[in-house]
């Protein structure tokens, strides 16, 4: 199947990939009601994405985050997303069976099933599952929030990641015969 | 039945070659040819002005003897041969050399081992203008300049690498070490003089330093090398005539411009 | 070719999906002693506390055994297994089998307390044993939880919700000690304190007074007395392996079986809690009840059982979990700090800490409370055994992610299907 | 002498960098050297009447002066007597002077006011045969450049041009020529367009035996004519057929190429066909274009080229201007259009369109070891 | 990796503090106007900054800018996904003066702040005449047919390299190089570009059957594959000049002089050499590459004549020896000179060509047009019978089809193209090339920087432009009735002038437009 896969040696951390993912997710598609209306503030130490729930409560605003994520480290960065494995360990791993692997081979997640337990975060060995906390489908106890990874933007020929990047550094091919 | 071609055998007899009436490209064609037919000692005779001698020959292994003065660019773009000249060199000698030894057993004229990135020339005599200079070295090409008597001025101009020993053999009142401007734009590599040498001569980006131990470490098998190659008698071996010029910095004009 | 699998959870379910991805024809049975569409124990005690719609608790549509095509024998227990026979008995009939996997899970242990042959108490395993203790919370006011394990704290924490007072008592020093290190518990009981429920570590109950066949009063081992209506056993978990020792099956701690799921007797298959496998770690069996390897093995096991080789790398135990507001990971002997270099990140008021155990420039125990994201990365380094020695200075860093890691292994990672 | 009345010049050069014009050209050649009179030529280049305008028209004819056939016959118009003055105290000086005299003209129809039409049989003095054209040439540039109201029309041996200002038929019979008998015969009919029609200007134009006449416009003249020039030709004319002649005289007279090669270097072909070529015919090739990249003759052209020996026909590279060949018997024709053929030999015994940009060379049997037939490119109709 | 910084390290917090000796930053030249309702605060500008300017504070949450840093180089605009950002002018900048303008002031500061020699990048920005627009091409109509280039052969292959006088039986053979269009890449040295776009630049010539030059920087192993389009350098440094880089190429150069800096070397500081360049010059790591104008055995021309046969020799004959001098004052005597030396092919570098780095007030006064140059060595080495022996190639700033076509006409028989293959990867001309931070990731090897330009979209943009010139090419040949360009080379009768004095149409060699 065809997957995004990032080329390092491309990436120019500009993280407009996260931007179009961001916006490619939201409830309006415009980029400033993405961001403004719809958006979150940023972490202050490191520019990512919060992920905090007091945090997030406090902002006061559920947000679209970005299921891309630039990864850097010195000079090198890169994007990661979800490698919509074949055998996925976040499945194997899901606590109540809301991850799936699709028809086209799409790992996904029923939304209103995910308890929130982060058991496809640790399971998950790319680091490419992050937690939503802008939904929960459990009231309390803790702020839950829901899984959220890459879906290889269904509405799209080619991924908001993938389409926007402006270096060629996210390609959309299938690999598997490699 | 026919015979079997047989390979060329591995030492040839010594290929003769006078340059008498051979213009320079015509000898170089005929240096050439007799490598590709694997001869390994080359003799050219009556050789008069003929230039560019061994110029972008690359074949390890090789000796050329030159016999009578060779023209401008003697081995430039050399590649591994050994030339020796037996008389006087003029100008231009391993012009951006990048491998091999030249000897020359007379004097050399201006512009020796220009742009040189390796490998070897000796000297026995004086030198010229501006030798030895934009000498780089990277890694392990390191090249080496060795010249016996005196040098004029600009020696080593813009050198960036490498190594050059100026041993001063005949330096008097009227004939010093070296000439001005000595080591200006220097920005790497080091520089052996053996004798006196007045400081203002020097470009204003090196300093001079005594030699240390790693210095005296590194001269005694050059000077052996340059005492055995031209059958010298004198003692080079005195350490402290000599001094170390070297850059102050590897960017003399990193402040001259404003962005 | 006939498949029968004893058990109807996560090692069971895999096994299903493996066998019938691989072969189209396969006969499938499912035989359980729970009477319930295949359901998460591991989601009980949120439908306890009412967090939860029930439909969230079953790990496949209702249709599941329909479309894999699976014969079910649900809420039939089974009795014996004739591995000479291949058949397996529920004392009413015989099941015959070409390929059988025992997927039985666990079974509460319960340890003698005094009194406790008086009162009805409650286990919290099942989603029955859930249910069961939801009827019984009427009214009641006084909760003890016996046990500060996952279950325990879980079971404690859902009482919470629904209002009682709870009380947790274990033997031992910390809470969770199985799973996590001291530091790290330290956290989870203030989080648990914070929430109102009182833990009692170092201690266990001495004698439960009742009246009328109820709790009234634990007695501890420390003297004091605390109220009790309505108590809780939640001690531990032993692995199920009753049937395959009396089959005569090898079984050590649990059923021990090879890195193809295969136990001694020809044919037979054993995943999840009630197996003994191969550790990655220290590369020795042991029981790791946990639910990815209990998915994996049962995954590896129904293929081999469907005649596709598969190979099980070895289990890594792995748990997450969240109480208040805390989210904790971990990986692999996080207590284990012999001989190991330690690197430890902390953030008291922010909750954060994250701990990583190297040996021999291998990592063998992480952990990570709060700031989880992207921990699974260290499950790859310790499954694949990278050598972290080169970029040991940046693996607690906030930033760590790929991108610290070395280009063959980032190459290994992105750029091919996985 | 009435064709100099009032201050008409006929030899003025315009001040245009070049003329450009559209034509139509007809020639033929008796391969087995009979001559014929010029009333054939005459009838076809009537016939193609309406490629012209009347502003300029002209004939070239080979094998006219037997009786002199050893001399350099050299034609030459005069605009006024100072001009033929200066010129012939000029031939005096340099040449040795066989016979001269007044070309016979008819002055009728279109053609009323007109130029001296004289002509000279002369030898070179003391020269060697091939530094006698390199003479030759020489004084006729300087004639040409230097003497104003002067201008050589030909000075080939046993040849003739004859040309002017009017339509080609009126011309021929101003120059009478139905007198004149000639293995050779090429003519030109001509419609300048932008520049007064001056008798230099029309064609043919000749260098020694050379003639040209052309259809067409050399776009490549700026630099075949900067290109020329550092060889020392002097092009005074101001028109591309000129240059055509002078890249002929440099290729073949002074550089020794055949006629094949100097076909290849004024119609190269395309590098995407020399690519094709087998090794040794594309390194030729390629040698030829770049030696004489400045000698490509660019634009759209036909052109025949006579001279002692035969005739040429040559088409540019893409043939943008039309070609036809016929050969009946050992005559040989090229023309614009077949009409101006079939009008004067309507029986053909092969008639085709040559490809463009390869030559077609008709050489007379003297010049050849055997008959051969010129159809060995193009396309062939039978008749 | 010691020096990068974090993009927003500067973070002035809107504390604008002019240093004691920095007046020049004291005035900001450009303003980054931000459209704060727009703006999402993605920090993809932040992020895409080199120089400074843009910093994300986060007690405002807001992106700000420090003006005074701002080159305009329009990267953040370009990036920026929601068109929040403008570059505008800042306020009314000095007084409205034309004897002292902004950038004259600014200078005057600049060098007073810190006692240097002003340096700049890319070409000649001042308003001098350019011949190129005051010449005009002619077209057919009627008398002659125009061509159409679409169905009919149009020829744009150029063979460059010593000819012979005439033809001979066998002909005389002299390595030429052959280009498809009469286009070719600039000298430019990996170290002043990027290797991505020096790799792009390989890349295109290698798809459009044309050459590029390494500059005097070497050949990258990795462009080694690409020998056969390379055009190598030797200058005064002889960076990275061995056998195998002179064989290995289709042509040697030897650079005498450049056109955006006649008698100023190169000067490479240390802080580009890095680990890469270091071993394409083969000179260690974070030295200077010092590369000073003479060359120091050219001291006359009959050095030159030793080292060009030199270098044939070394090459055994087989490639064309290529000289490139600055367009001078009397160019056209020098550039006879270089051809009776021996070269095969001649470059002529007009005063518009550009540089990675060269002292503002030589770029900006020293050096003549192109055009001029070009007129005047095409009719001197004609008048001396000589044009055949060396094929001229116009070098210096050479922006359109229609330059290349009219330069065509004056006598080239190619071109180098730079700053035009520069912007056709994203070169803004903001001419900051010498401070080796290009926010495009052209004119530097910062590797956080350098990413920012790939070889396979610089070649393919590479690639299209050229594409699009030949198309333009063809398009204005046919227009003339020609289809070679064999035809037009030196055909000055298709050029007229508009606008000049005689003694400028006599220099150009062509008429005043109308006649």
């Amino acid at each position: 199947m065809k997957r995004v896969y990032p080329r390092e040696e491309r990436c120019i951390n500009c993280h407009l990939c996260e931007v179009a993912c961001i916006v490619e997710h939201s409830e309006t598609k415009l980029p400033s009601a993405a961001y403004h209306v719809e958006g979150l503030r940023f972490n202050r130490e490191d520019s990512r994405t919060i992920c905090d729930p007091a945090e997030a409560r406090a902002a006061g605003v559920p947000k679209p985050l970005n299921r891309t994520l630039v990864q850097t480290a010195g000079y090198l960065s890169l994007s990661t997303n979800c490698r919509h494995c074949e055998e996925p360990d976040c499945v194997l791993a899901c606590k109540n069976g809301s991850l799936y692997v699709a028809e086209d081979g799409r790992v996904l997640v029923q939304e209103d099933k995910c308890v929130g337990c982060w058991m496809c975060v640790m399971a998950c060995r790319y680091g490419a599952i992050s937690r939503n906390p802008a939904r929960s489908n459990v009231p309390a106890v803790a702020f839950n929030g829901i899984n959220h990874h890459c879906d290889l933007c269904p509405e799209r020929e080619l991924p908001a990641c993938v389409w926007v990047c402006p270096t060629n550094a996210l390609v959309f091919e299938d690999r598997d015969d490699q | 039945m026919a015979t079997e071609p047989t390979l060329a055998p591995a030492v040839m007899e010594p290929v003769v070659i006078s340059a008498a009436g051979l213009s320079y490209r015509h000898l170089n064609e005929q240096v050439r040819s007799a490598i590709r037919s694997g001869a390994t000692e080359i003799t050219l005779n009556d050789v008069m002005g003929h230039r560019y001698i061994g110029t972008g020959i690359h074949a390890p292994g090789v000796t050329i003897h030159v016999n009578g003065v060779p023209g401008e660019d003697l081995g430039a773009f050399l590649d591994g041969p050994h030339i020796i000249v037996h008389n006087n060199a003029q100008d231009g000698v391993g012009n951006t050399m990048n491998e091999g030894r030249i000897e020359i057993h007379g004097q050399a004229g201006d512009v020796v081992g220009y742009g040189m990135r390796g490998g070897r020339i000796l000297i026995r005599g004086d030198v010229g203008y501006r030798v030895g200079i934009h000498m780089k070295g990277y890694r392990d090409k390191q090249p080496l300049i060795v010249t016996g008597g005196c040098a004029g001025n600009f020696y080593g101009e813009y050198m960036a690498g490498g190594c050059q020993v100026l041993l001063g053999i005949g330096q008097s009142d009227k004939k010093p070490v070296v000439g001005q401007y000595c080591a200006s734009g220097m920005h790497g590599g080091v520089m052996y003089i053996r004798g006196e040498l007045d400081g203002w001569k020097l470009g204003k980006e090196v300093q001079q330093i005594p030699l240390d131990r790693h210095d005296r470490e590194f001269l005694k098998p050059v000077l052996e090398d340059f005492c055995e190659t031209f059958a010298v008698k004198e003692k080079l071996l005195e350490f402290d005539r000599f001094v170390r010029i070297a850059p102050v910095s590897a960017r003399p004009y990193g402040r001259l411009y404003v962005y | 070719m006939n498949h029968v699998i004893i058990g109807n959870s996560f090692a069971a379910l895999f096994a299903v999906e493996a066998i019938r991805r691989t072969d189209q024809d396969a006969e499938i049975t499912v035989i359980s002693r729970e009477p319930q569409h295949v359901y998460s124990r591991a989601m009980i005690h949120e439908m306890l506390a009412g967090m939860v719609r029930e439909p969230m608790v079953y790990l496949r549509d209702w249709d599941f055994y329909k479309r894999m095509r699976v014969r079910t024998m649900l809420g039939r227990t089974v009795t014996r297994i004739n591995p000479g026979l291949h058949t397996v008995s529920t004392g009413e009939d015989e099941t015959p089998y070409d390929r059988l996997l025992i997927a039985t899970g666990g079974k509460p242990f319960v340890p003698p307390l005094n009194g406790l042959q008086d009162v009805a108490y409650h286990s919290f395993i099942t989603l029955e044993d859930a249910k069961k203790l939801k009827a019984a919370c009427e009214g009641r006011r006084n909760a003890v939880v016996l046990g500060a394990g996952l279950i325990g704290l879980q079971c404690a924490e859902a009482l919470r919700h629904m209002g009682l007072d709870v009380a947790v008592v274990e033997m031992a020093d910390t809470v969770l000690p199985m799973a996590l290190d001291t530091e790290s518990s330290q956290t989870i009981a203030k989080e648990l304190a914070d929430e109102g429920i009182a833990v009692h570590t170092g201690d266990t109950i001495d004698l439960i007074i009742s009246s009328d066949g109820h709790p009234t009063e634990c007695k501890l081992r420390s003297g004091g007395t605390i109220p009790c209506d309505l108590l809780v056993i939640a001690v531990g978990v032993r692995p199920n392996i009753d049937l395959a020792k009396d089959a005569g099956i090898t079984t050590d701690r649990g059923i021990v079986v090879n890195e193809h799921m295969e136990t001694s007797a020809e044919h037979i298959y054993a995943a999840g809690d009630c197996a003994q496998g191969p550790e990655i770690v220290t590369g020795i069996t042991m029981p790791i009840p946990v639910i990815p390897v209990a998915s994996t093995q049962g995954m590896i096991a129904g293929y081999n059982m469907a005649g596709k080789r598969r190979r099980y790398g070895g289990a890594l135990a792995l748990n997450a979990m969240q109480f208040g507001g805390v989210q904790v990971i971990s990986y692999g002997f996080v207590k284990d700090e012999r001989d190991g270099e330690v690197l430890k990140y902390v953030d008291p008021p922010r909750k954060i800490y994250r701990k990583v155990i190297i040996k021999n420039g291998r990592i063998t125990g992480a952990i990570f409370v709060k700031d989880v994201d992207r921990a699974g990365i260290f499950r790859h380094l310790m499954e694949k055994r990278i050598d972290v020695t080169p970029f040991k200075e940046h693996l607690l860093s906030p930033h760590f992610g790929v991108a610290h890691l070395p280009a063959e292994i980032r190459a290994d990672m992105f750029t091919r299907p996985q | 002498m009435p064709s100099m009345r009032g201050n008409r010049h006929f030899i003025r050069r315009p001040h245009q960098e070049k003329d450009i014009s559209a034509c139509g050209i007809i020639g033929f050649i008796n391969r087995d050297g009979t001559r014929v009179s010029g009333d054939a030529i005459i009838r076809s280049i009537a016939n193609m009447h309406d490629r012209g305008n009347g502003l300029g028209g002209g004939f070239a004819a080979y094998g006219i002066y037997p009786e002199h056939a050893d001399a350099y016959a050299l034609h030459i118009m005069y605009d006024d007597e100072r001009a033929i003055a200066e010129t012939e105290a000029l031939i005096r000086n340099t040449l040795e002077t066989e016979h001269a005299e007044t070309i016979p003209v008819h002055p009728n129809g279109t053609v009323t006011e007109y130029p001296e039409f004289r002509r000279y049989f002369c030898h070179a003095p003391d020269v060697e045969e091939r530094d006698a054209d390199e003479y030759m040439v020489r004084l006729v540039m300087r004639i040409n450049a230097k003497i104003e109201g002067a201008y050589v029309v030909s000075s080939g041996r046993n040849m003739g041009a004859f040309k002017g200002v009017g339509f080609p038929e009126d011309l021929a019979e101003f120059f009478c020529l139905q007198e004149y008998e000639a293995y050779l015969w090429t003519a030109h009919n001509r419609f300048p367009t932008n520049t007064p029609g001056w008798w230099g200007g029309a064609h043919p134009f000749t260098l020694l035996d050379w003639s040209i006449v052309h259809n067409g416009e050399i776009s490549s003249y700026g630099i075949n004519r900067r290109y020329l020039e550092s060889f020392g030709y002097a092009c005074t004319l101001m028109t591309d057929t000129e240059v055509v002649a002078y890249i002929f005289d440099l290729l073949v007279r002074r550089h020794g190429l055949s006629f094949e090669q100097a076909a290849t270097v004024m119609a190269p072909p395309f590098w995407q066909d020399i690519d094709r070529m087998p090794p040794d015919e594309a390194a030729e090739a390629t040698a030829l274009r770049q030696t004489y990249a400045s000698a490509a003759l660019n634009g759209p052209f036909a052109f025949l080229f006579g001279y002692n020996g035969g005739l040429i026909g040559l088409n540019d590279r893409v043939k943008l201007r039309p070609l036809v060949v016929a050969e009946r018997g050992d005559t040989v024709y090229m023309a614009s259009e077949e009409s101006a053929i079939r009008v004067v030999s309507p029986d053909l015994d092969t008639l085709f369109y040559p490809v463009a940009g390869q030559p077609v060379i008709a050489r007379l049997y003297s010049e050849t070891a055997e008959k051969t037939s010129v159809a060995h490119g193009g396309t062939v109709h039978g008749n | 990796m010691e020096y990068y910084e974090e993009p927003n390290a500067r973070v002035a917090l809107g504390l604008r503090r002019p240093e004691p000796g920095d007046w020049y930053h004291g005035y900001p030249e450009y303003h980054v106007e931000r459209d704060d309702d727009k703006c999402i605060r993605c920090l993809v500008c932040v992020r895409q900054c080199p120089y400074d300017c843009t910093f994300y504070d986060p007690y405002r949450h807001g992106v700000y800018n420090v003006h005074e840093n701002c080159v305009n180089c329009r990267r953040c605009e370009f990036m920026c996904p929601t068109s929040a950002i403008r570059m505008t002018k800042w306020g009314a900048g000095f007084r409205d003066n034309d004897n002292w303008k902004q950038k004259t002031i600014r200078t005057v500061y600049k060098q007073a702040d810190s006692g240097a020699v002003s340096l700049t990048g890319l070409g000649n920005d001042r308003e001098y005449v350019s011949y190129f627009d005051r010449m005009v091409i002619d077209a057919s109509q009627v008398t002659n047919p125009s061509i159409d280039p679409l169905r009919e052969p149009m020829e744009l292959r150029a063979y460059i390299g010593k000819k012979p006088e005439r033809h001979t039986n066998p002909p005389e053979v002299y390595p030429n190089l052959k280009a498809e269009l009469p286009v070719i890449f600039a000298p430019m040295s990996f170290g002043a570009i990027s290797f991505n776009f020096q790799r792009g630049l390989a890349m295109a010539a290698k798809e459009a059957g044309t050459y590029f030059n390494t500059g005097e920087g070497g050949l990258h192993p990795d462009l080694r594959q690409y020998g056969d389009h390379a055009i190598v350098q030797i200058a005064s440094g002889r960076f990275g000049v061995s056998l195998d880089y002179l064989s290995n190429a289709a042509a040697c150069e030897i650079k005498i002089g450049q056109g955006a800096k006649p008698g100023i070397g190169g000067h490479l500081p240390g802080e580009k050499v890095t680990w890469d360049v270091s071993r394409t010059r083969m000179i260690p790591e974070g030295s200077d590459a010092l590369s000073p104008a003479p060359q120091h055995d050219i001291y006359s021309i009959e050095d030159l004549r030793l080292l060009i046969y030199g270098l044939k020799e070394a090459t055994e004959y087989t490639r064309p020896v290529s000289v490139k001098i600055a367009a001078v004052h009397n160019v056209a005597a020098i550039a006879s000179g270089i051809v009776r030396a021996g070269a095969d092919i001649v470059v002529v570098d007009g005063f518009r060509g550009g540089t990675g780095a060269a002292p503002a007030v030589i770029r900006d006064h020293v050096g003549i047009p192109v055009e001029v140059a070009l007129a005047q060595v095409d009719q001197r080495l004609r008048e001396e019978g000589i044009r055949h022996q060396a094929s001229l190639i116009a070098a210096g700033g050479i922006r359109s089809s229609a330059d290349v076509i009219k330069g065509l006409a004056l006598g080239a028989d190619a071109f180098y193209i730079g700053t035009a293959a520069m912007v056709a990867v994203g070169c803004t001309a903001c001419q900051q090339c010498h401070r080796g931070r290009c926010s495009w990731g052209i004119t530097t090897n910062r590797p956080d920087l350098a990413p920012r330009l790939q070889p396979e979209v610089a070649a393919e943009r590479l690639t299209n432009l050229l594409h699009g010139w030949a198309h333009e090419i063809k398009e204005m040949l046919g227009m003339m009735g020609l289809n070679s360009i064999e035809s037009l080379r030196g055909n000055r009768l298709k050029l007229r002038g508009v606008g000049m004095t005689q003694v400028e149409l006599d220099t150009l060699g062509i008429q005043q437009a109308g006649l």
